[in-house]
């Protein structure tokens, strides 16, 4: 089976090149920026590239080879053997390639977008491929410095995105954001330094490297441990975000124009679950242990506080906030039960919540855009005036309360059966989300969509009470449905929900021998064995 | 007589003159009281050679007033230049520059 | 007991010959619904033709399906036709396949043959709605997920019928999208299924943690090996599944409300197929049930079963919309089956047999009901209606067929199934034999009260809607409808008639694969003798009704000054109430409460801590006076603070 | 040239035999030398040339000066010896870390210089024509629009530098005394020379020099006690009588705390703070520049001595309190800088607050405390010195325009400004990839590895604090629209563009790359002899 440490570098151009691609997009875009059509062309075109080549990666990927692959290494600061180094395991590569699937429809759906006066569309798409080469690095990065490094920068270009680009409120939102993950960095750097310290202690010479960092932090007394899992934790779970660290996702998903929050909740978010797999499981085993009823509390109080919270907004992309929150809940509540299938389906819940989270908020996106409004109460009775738009708004809510046959019901499947052996009470609360998850889409959907048409803008655009016109005819003539770049943005996430709803192996193969790794490092035995044959069975070297 | 009474009078010269720091209004008096603070020093660096038996702490005190004289020159003309403007020596006058 | 049901469950066989194209029983109606869907306008000529085109092809690929499996030993009926890995992750592997055996096949037939007519009904009855493709879009969705639902060979893939019909049903009930109580009711029924798929999934987790599978064949191998606290728990977890999907107290509040949907759907989805998947879950897990060690479940089951039994017909003898009055007698006749099912081997076979044959009386109720607002303009209100006999012949009397087939007129279908569970309750013995009995036997008067009501107040009687006019204007112009909705109508009451008679004696030995042989025990009292009280009970109620509305006039406007059994069921005995009460309210209350708790509480911390600081640098920055002799005594201060604090650490 | 007499006359009390006094070795602190002939030089400039030829003639001197020392410098570095030696009878020491800071000092002021020299940004330079000028009059209003300069800043400035490195240099105690004042005095002239605003400039001349002077006072009875604890005022012997002496250790303790304050004041390290936001307001900016790089640097430089070499043995008892105020320090950064209204005022509590970092580093005590510390004083120095530099250029008609509220929109005006400023912004709030990260993180880690993590986690929560005020900056800059009649960014001439972008690269240099510098920073320890 796996080694948990083994390192291959074949392909590893092909990562540098995910890495760069975005970012010399940036500076080819901020240089055309005085062009929107070619600034905007240039951006989608990298973005595209980069697509390609992280769907290359993909099928250069061996899921049966090393742990990590596609690795490069160079010294960076050797006094503190600081290294630039990236691979790619299952769990990083499936969310560079959610990445690259994501950018390329945000920038698809903020094509026609009116920005604020002033600001340029080709500064708005350099500022995301930024972020993209930003992020791809943070799942890439095995060097825990680096990691860090690569943690808190990706926090400016967003900062930017969300002040220059977002609404009334955005410089509080901005600040908010960029204060509360930067504290929970800080938080972590103490921790990463004391990983280094007794790394120096240990081995005579300090490092930073990933895999020697778990080999040597692991052995570490619990104390000690705590120690050093809590300032991750913080970190992560701020980002995640779990209870009570999440303020700032509402106001920062709130403000931030729509592609950005698709990035903020589908991308940077799953930073802090990407970190709890890859950090606090392997390196604090024992802490992670100990501490999992605290984080299992926080996980289900998520589920259904962010349910609750979720049905009680009054704006709809804050309302997209407390769902997001909800759905961390279940990826936490899958890490933190410490089986391969829990650990699986939290990761493929990170893929799925990205596609259908994502989806739902363009959506959403696509509805403001419409009714000029984020108010739920400006809207009713949309279904009507654009069929199309308000079936693809079902098929994201749908995908959000995770039914069966859209992708995200294979992860929040994996979740909680994973979850019941070892978390049986968490659990149940996490199922009885389910219930709340349909509530609160089902209840915007027909606040929304269904119903008669209500709102200042749908009944305006109808040409208001008393007009001889029939006003729904009026109404869509005003108000259309999706138009094709919409269709083309919104057409691949479908695919994708159906398809991995149905067929999820691709995915599951990919992921499970890195959780299985994971599981490994973290000293974790599966809850369940087999019962037809050993041949399932999780096997440490 | 004991060298420890010296050292107790140059302490209690030291406070005086930080006492009046705090308390003096006019700037020329509270660099008075600083050059009070100085030469109180000076008494416990020829004091503390008497003790030690070694001659350092006097040639010290030496450097001090040399020193001391230094900062007057300096002292004097920034003093002397804010009376200029403002036909005041109070320190107190002076707090455009606060909060 | 046990030995019989373990032997069935380990002797899966591979599916072979024509069962391995099996998987187009799934993809033909898919592909109806996902041509339709993506074709948009486009297909509005012919969708409709598409939609009938591939259920029909379904239903003919079942039939060939059908007789090849009848043609095998009984022992190699049950067959698995594996499709693909779906979910494996290390010791869990949830596949997607297929489980053919006798009662998946029955039901394929029951959804594919009811679904056929219901499409081609809906023909006629869409006529008039320009999104009637998008009507046959999600039919075809509905019985490419109820198939999924019987056919799938886990508890994972059934999940994932379970759910793909709920989403059907839901988009259905919700047809009519710009009123809002059709929202809603599609929005609560999405709901409440969901609390019954809470249970269905906690089961999973539960057979998973304990079996290492969700698959059929290994879970009923292992159950028998499990202790009476897990077997019990998966039990009542599945029968809540059950209760969710089928009506089932305490979540049968959502199926009257949800005839806010077209007729035919309410004929097929809610009458004649998905809300009887409950009642195949509990089939199906036969190998569970049947156990000794679920003996209290099993007691659950049927406690569960009688109380829906009895809400049904109490309420359904109140109310005076047609169709909501047809959707608590489904309620009630379901409450039926699920007793059936309860009592284990002796009435699994009963169970699925009343479910046929309901399947078949119920959907021609409902379809005779949707003919009948069909040609009244939509009017539900039985008040309004009565006479009809004579201006809709077709309609009367194949919806006569289908109400003497529910009430149990003698030799009919109902008949045959009824009687049979009244029979088997009573023969459980003991008390329970006579309360469950006793519960089956009033059920029966009750039903034959109420049926006969909607008989008289709808077809006989005088026409009490001349002289009223519709609630858009109209005035009521009753005819019979067009042939593509009488002729599905006329073949359901054939069934209605001749079902029972055939499947009675045929389907326990065809069904034995599945859930076993039905053992039939011997109560107190001798077919005979339950037979000829049933009619007597049924023909007092229906008596009754007559006594009470077939005399006189009836009053167009509903009385309202009633006695309190009349209010509480027209209230739905409350149960509307009681969850507004215990779940809504607190609901909205406590998101409220959180709402202000996360703004002012969470959210209000982080401010506040912020604020805090921010007040606290405002506050502190006016020490800074800008007096050089207060900078001046501080730098004091802080000295002598160090030196004392240097010294305390020295000499204290 | 005190400074040599005074070493010259106590060395000659030292030894027991005077018949055996050699010329002292001078080839280790030639860089001294030259700094401050230089500045005697300059002062006889002032003296000499007529004043259309003082401007032009002062700038080539001190930046050959600065050139030369370097040169110097590097050629002595090339084949110093590791463990450092000293020079001047053992009064100074020249070792590693000595040398480093020397090396940033004179990196620090080529960029003061190049800020005080430049006479495009405010026509004729940012000082006043003459400083006799009383604010207010007409001639004050005619000097505003003059171009002359009083070009005595130059010397003022080299006399202060050479203070400086000699106060970094410094191995006894009164080295280090006459150093502080040789550093202290031209500041506090300096402070009162600017152009515009003299009422403000002149006040924070006085307070600067009024608390300066009370400090060195401070500073000097610890010096006294000190002397009077170990019979020596030579860092060495101190640590020798503090590992074994019969005196009372109250002389010690109380003697350390006095020359601590001193020191600390110097580094602007609260509660002893009180002077910086004052002083960093009202004076000239490029003098503001200078004095929160290079004087940093000199004092941590002192500081770091002192407690290492003098104090390394008693770190137990004292090391506590030292937390306490690089606590303070740091909280009062941070949180007095919340509410800042005025740019420069703002970047002076940034420095307080910085300042409470440098202090961790400084009492880790450790080799990598000591590489760790005198790295963040390279990187702090020069991102400071570029911010002022940014400062200086948003200006409005009456000079420049420090008050928050007509920073809104910059970015519009002139993105570049913008950018650069908030680089540093983000530079000084601790952001990777700037050098400002790099510093803290190895200051924070060689903490953390001599045991003081809770330390670290408060600063940490410090810096989170202070990032605020950076970002308010930030936010205003680019998130706000602008005052219809706001500051207008003047295009900097030659010389400040220099300084900012030197400034910044080392900036950007550090943060990206910072090995070789670590390097540097880590390459030998502080020579005790």
């Amino acid at each position: 089976m796996t080694n948990p440490t083994s390192v291959s570098s074949a392909g590893s151009w092909l990562l540098a090149a995910l890495l760069l691609l975005p970012l010399l997009g940036a500076v080819v875009v901020v240089a055309l920026r005085g062009n929107d059509g070619t600034a905007k062309a240039a951006a989608l075109g990298f973005s595209v590239v980069e697509f390609v080549l992280g769907l290359v990666a993909w099928f250069r990927f061996e899921p049966s080879g090393a742990r990590l692959q596609q690795s490069f290494s160079f010294d960076w600061i050797p006094s503190f053997g600081v290294h630039i180094s990236f691979a790619v395991d299952g769990i990083a590569l499936v969310m560079i390639a959610v990445i690259g699937l994501l950018v390329p429809l945000v920038i698809g759906a903020g094509w026609a977008d009116k920005l604020p006066e002033g600001r340029s569309k080709g500064g708005f798409f350099a500022l995301i491929l930024l972020e993209q080469a930003l992020t791809v690095g943070v799942f890439a990065a095995t060097d825990v410095f680096l990691f860090y490094v690569l943690f808190e920068i990706m926090l400016i270009p967003m900062y930017f995105l969300i002040g220059s680009y977002g609404g009334q409120r955005r410089q509080y939102a901005a600040v908010k954001f960029f204060l509360y993950s930067f504290l929970g960095g800080l938080i972590m750097l103490a921790s990463v330094i004391g990983c280094y310290v007794m790394a120096g202690n240990e081995l005579g010479k300090g490092t930073f490297d990933w895999a020697t960092l778990v080999q040597v932090v692991h052995d570490a007394p619990l104390s000690t441990q705590i120690w050093l899992f809590f300032g991750f934790f913080i970190a992560f779970a701020v980002k995640a975000p779990l209870v009570p660290l999440h303020t700032w996702l509402p106001d920062a998903t709130a403000e931030a124009p729509i592609g950005v929050a698709v990035l903020l909740v589908g991308i940077l978010d799953k930073v802090g679950t990407f970190g709890f797999l890859r950090y606090l499981l392997p390196m604090f085993p024992d802490a992670s242990r100990k501490l999992a009823p605290l984080v299992l509390v926080l996980a289900v109080a998520g589920i259904i506080y962010g349910a609750m919270l979720a049905t009680g907004q009054r704006d709809m992309k804050r309302f997209l906030a407390y769902v997001s929150i909800a759905h961390f809940g279940f990826i936490a509540l899958g890490i933190f039960a410490f089986s391969s299938q829990s650990l699986t389906g939290s990761v493929t819940y990170m893929v799925n919540h990205s596609i259908a989270t994502g989806m739902l908020i363009l959506v959403v996106g696509m509805v403001i855009a419409r009714g000029g409004s984020t108010r739920v109460a400006d809207y009713g009775g949309m279904a009507k005036l654009t069929p199309v738009l308000a079936a693809l708004f079902l098929i994201a809510g749908l995908s959000s309360l995770s039914l069966p046959g859209t992708s995200s019901f294979v992860s929040e499947f994996l979740v909680l059966v994973g979850s019941f052996p070892n978390a049986p009470v968490y659990t149940i609360i996490g199922t009885v989300g389910m219930i709340f998850a349909a509530l609160y889409v089902l209840w915007l959907y027909q606040r929304v969509m269904q119903g008669p048409l209500r709102g200042n803008a749908l009944v305006g655009a109808a040409g208001g009470p008393g007009t001889m016109v029939d006003p729904e005819v009026g109404a869509k003539r005003a108000i259309g449905d999706l138009s094709g770049r919409e269709k083309l943005v919104l057409a691949p996430l479908v695919l994708l929900i159906v398809g991995l709803g149905i067929f999820p192996k691709p995915v599951l193969d990919i992921v499970t021998p890195a959780v299985n790794a994971t599981m490994c490092q973290a000293a974790l035995v599966d809850p369940v064995q087999a019962v037809q044959s050993g041949e399932r069975q999780l096997q440490c070297r | 007589m004991t060298p420890t009474y010296y050292l107790l009078l140059s302490a209690l010269l030291f406070t005086i003159g930080a006492v009046g720091v705090l308390v003096r209004r006019n700037a020329i008096v509270v660099f008075m009281c600083v050059e009070l603070m100085l030469n109180a020093v000076n008494l416990s660096l020829v004091t503390f050679a008497r003790i030690n038996g070694s001659l350092n702490g006097q040639i010290m005190a030496f450097f001090v007033m040399v020193v001391a004289a230094a900062e007057v020159v300096v002292g004097l003309a920034i003093i002397m230049s804010i009376f200029r403007t403002r036909r005041t020596a109070s320190v107190d006058d002076s707090n455009l520059l606060k909060y | 007991m046990t030995g019989t049901i373990n032997l069935a469950a380990a002797e899966v066989q591979q599916a072979s010959g024509v069962a391995n194209a099996a998987w187009l029983l799934l993809v033909l109606p898919a592909f109806g619904a996902v041509v339709l869907l993506l074709g948009g306008r486009r297909t509005d000529k012919w969708g409709h033709l598409l939609g009938i085109a591939t259920v029909v092809a379904a239903f003919v690929y079942g039939l060939i399906l059908f007789f090849s499996t009848t043609s095998l030993d009984a022992a190699a009926r049950t067959r698995d036709l594996h499709l693909f890995d779906w979910i494996p992750v290390n010791s869990l592997n949830v596949e997607f396949g297929l489980r053919l055996d006798p009662l998946s096949l029955t039901f394929v037939l029951l959804i594919t043959g009811v679904g056929s007519l219901i499409h081609i009904y809906s023909v006629g009855y869409m006529s008039d709605d320009r999104d009637r493709r998008r009507f046959f879009a999600y039919l075809n969705l509905f019985v490419a997920a109820m198939l999924l639902l019987v056919l799938g060979n886990g508890f994972v893939t059934l999940y994932f019928g379970w759910e793909g019909v709920g989403l059907a049903s839901y988009l259905l009930i919700g047809w009519y999208q710009g009123k809002d109580f059709a929202a809603t009711a599609a929005k609560k029924a999405f709901l409440m299924n969901r609390v019954g798929d809470v249970g269905l999934a906690l089961a999973i987790f539960l057979m998973f943690k304990n079996m290492g599978s969700t698959q059929y064949d290994v879970v009923f191998a292992q159950i028998g090996h499990q202790s009476t606290g897990v077997i019990v728990s998966i039990g009542i977890l599945l029968l809540l599944g059950a209760c969710g999907k089928s009506g089932q107290f305490p979540l049968q509040a959502w199926l009257p409300d949800a005839m806010a949907g077209p007729t035919p759907v309410s004929a097929l989805i809610h009458a004649a197929t998905m809300v009887t998947a409950g009642v195949y879950l509990i089939a199906r897990s036969s190998p569970l049930y049947s156990l000794a060690q679920a003996a209290d479940a099993r007691l659950v089951v049927m406690i569960i079963g009688a109380i829906t039994l009895v809400l049904g017909c109490v309420i359904g003898c109140a109310y005076d919309d047609f169709k909501k009055v047809l959707a608590y007698s489904t309620v009630s006749q379901i409450g039926y089956m699920i007793v059936a099912v309860g009592l284990g081997p002796a009435g699994y076979a009963l169970g699925i047999l009343h479910l046929l044959t309901h399947g078949f009386f119920k959907a021609g109720l409902f379809l005779g009901a949707g003919s009948v607002m069909h040609g009244m303009n939509d009017e539900g209100d039985i008040r309004r209606l009565g006479g009809l006999a004579k201006k809709m012949p077709i309609t009367f009397v194949t919806w006569t067929l289908g109400y003497l087939a529910l009430i149990g007129f003698p030799f009919l279908s109902g008949y045959f199934s009824k009687d049979a569970i009244i029979e088997a309750a009573l023969a459980e013995g003991g008390t329970r034999g006579w309360v469950f009995g006793g519960i089956a036997l009033l059920g029966a008067g009750l039903t034959a009260f109420y049926m006969t009501r909607l008989l008289i107040l709808v077809f006989l009687g005088k026409p009490r809607w001349e002289n009223l006019k519709s609630a858009d204007g109209r005035a009521y112009h009753p005819h019979e409808s067009g042939p593509t909705m009488t002729v599905p109508m006329i073949i359901l009451a054939i069934g209605s008639v001749a079902a029972g008679g055939i499947l009675s004696g045929m389907l326990p030995e065809w069904l034995e694969p599945a859930v076993g042989k039905l053992q039939e025990e011997h109560g107190p009292l001798s077919a005979t003798v339950v037979s000829i009280l049933t009619v007597v009970i049924s023909a007092i109620g229906a008596g009754i009704a007559f006594a009470l509305f077939g005399r006189g006039e009836q009053p167009v406007a509903r009385p309202e000054r009633v006695s309190f059994p009349v209010r509480a069921a027209r209230a739905d005995l409350y149960g509307n109430h009681l969850n507004e009460a215990l779940f809504a309210r607190p609901g909205v209350w406590l998101t409220r409460f959180l709402v202000f708790v996360d703004n002012r509480g969470v959210d209000g911390l982080v401010n506040g801590i912020a604020a805090g600081l921010g007040g606290s640098s405002g506050r502190l920055r006016r020490l800074q006076t800008g007096f050089v002799r207060s900078y001046a005594l501080s730098m004091l201060g802080g000295s002598i603070l160090v030196i004392a604090a240097l010294l305390m650490v020295r000499f204290a | 040239m005190s400074v040599m007499t005074s070493v010259l006359v106590l060395a000659q009390a030292q030894p027991a035999q005077p018949a055996k006094i050699e010329a002292p070795p001078i080839g280790a602190i030639w860089p001294i030398l030259i700094v401050l002939g230089a500045a005697c030089l300059s002062v006889l400039f002032e003296a000499l040339l007529p004043r259309h030829l003082r401007w032009p003639a002062q700038v080539a001197l001190a930046l050959l000066t600065l050139a030369a020392a370097a040169v110097k410098l590097v050629t002595y570095v090339s084949d110093a010896p590791a463990a450092g030696e000293t020079a001047m009878f053992g009064t100074l020491a020249v070792d590693r870390p000595t040398l480093f800071l020397w090396g940033t000092l004179l990196a620090l002021t080529l960029g003061a210089v190049l800020l005080i020299a430049d006479r495009s940004v405010e026509p004729g330079g940012a000082f006043v024509a003459s400083a006799a000028i009383r604010p207010g009059t007409v001639q004050d209003r005619a000097q505003v629009a003059s171009t002359g300069m009083q070009t005595e800043v130059f010397p003022l400035t080299l006399f202060a530098l050479g203070g400086m490195m000699t106060f970094c240099a410094a191995n006894d105690l009164l080295t280090m005394f006459v150093a502080l004042e040789v550093l202290s005095l031209p500041l506090y002239l300096m402070c009162g020379l600017a152009r515009r605003r003299r009422l403000l400039s002149q006040e924070s001349a006085v307070k600067y020099f009024l608390l300066g002077a009370f400090a060195s006072a401070f500073f000097l009875y610890g010096v006294a006690l000190l002397y009077g604890y170990a019979g020596s005022v030579r860092l060495s012997d101190i640590a020798a009588s503090a590992a074994g002496s019969d005196r009372s250790d109250t002389l010690l303790f109380a003697g350390m705390g006095l020359l601590v304050v001193g020191l600390l004041f110097k580094a602007s390290v609260g509660p002893f703070h009180t002077w910086t936001p004052d002083v960093y307001q009202g004076a000239p900016t490029p003098v503001t520049a200078f004095m929160a790089a290079c004087t940093k640097v000199a004092a941590f430089g002192g500081i770091l001595r002192v407690l290492q070499v003098a104090f390394g043995s008693t770190q137990w008892e004292w090391r506590g309190v030292l937390w306490g105020v690089a606590i303070v320090s740091m909280l009062i950064g941070a949180v007095l800088g919340l509410t800042q209204t005025d740019v420069k005022r703002m970047i002076a509590y940034s420095s307080v607050a910085h300042a409470g970092f440098l202090l961790i580093g400084a009492i880790a005590l450790t080799d990598k405390g000591l590489s760790g510390t005198l790295f963040y004083l390279l990187t702090y120095g020069f991102t400071t010195l570029a911010a002022f530099g940014v400062i200086s250029l948003v200006r409005d008609s009456s000079g420049e325009a420090t008050h928050l509220s007509q920073w809104a929109g910059l970015a519009k005006r002139s993105p570049l400004v913008a950018g650069v400023f908030t680089f540093l912004l983000l530079a000084l709030a601790g952001i990777p990839l700037t050098s400002g990260f790099v510093g803290k993180f190895v200051v924070f880690q060689a903490a953390v590895a001599s045991g003081m993590a809770p330390l670290v986690v408060i600063a940490l929560i410090a810096s989170a604090v202070a990032a605020f005020f950076y970002l308010r900056v930030i936010v205003l800059m680019y998130f706000s629209e602008p005052a219809a009649d706001g500051p207008s960014v003047t295009v900097p001439g030659a010389f400040t563009t220099a300084a900012i972008t030197l400034g910044v690269i080392v900036t950007l240099l550090l943060g990206v790359a910072p090995a070789f510098a670590l390097d540097w920073a880590g390459s030998g320890v502080f020579a005790i002899h």
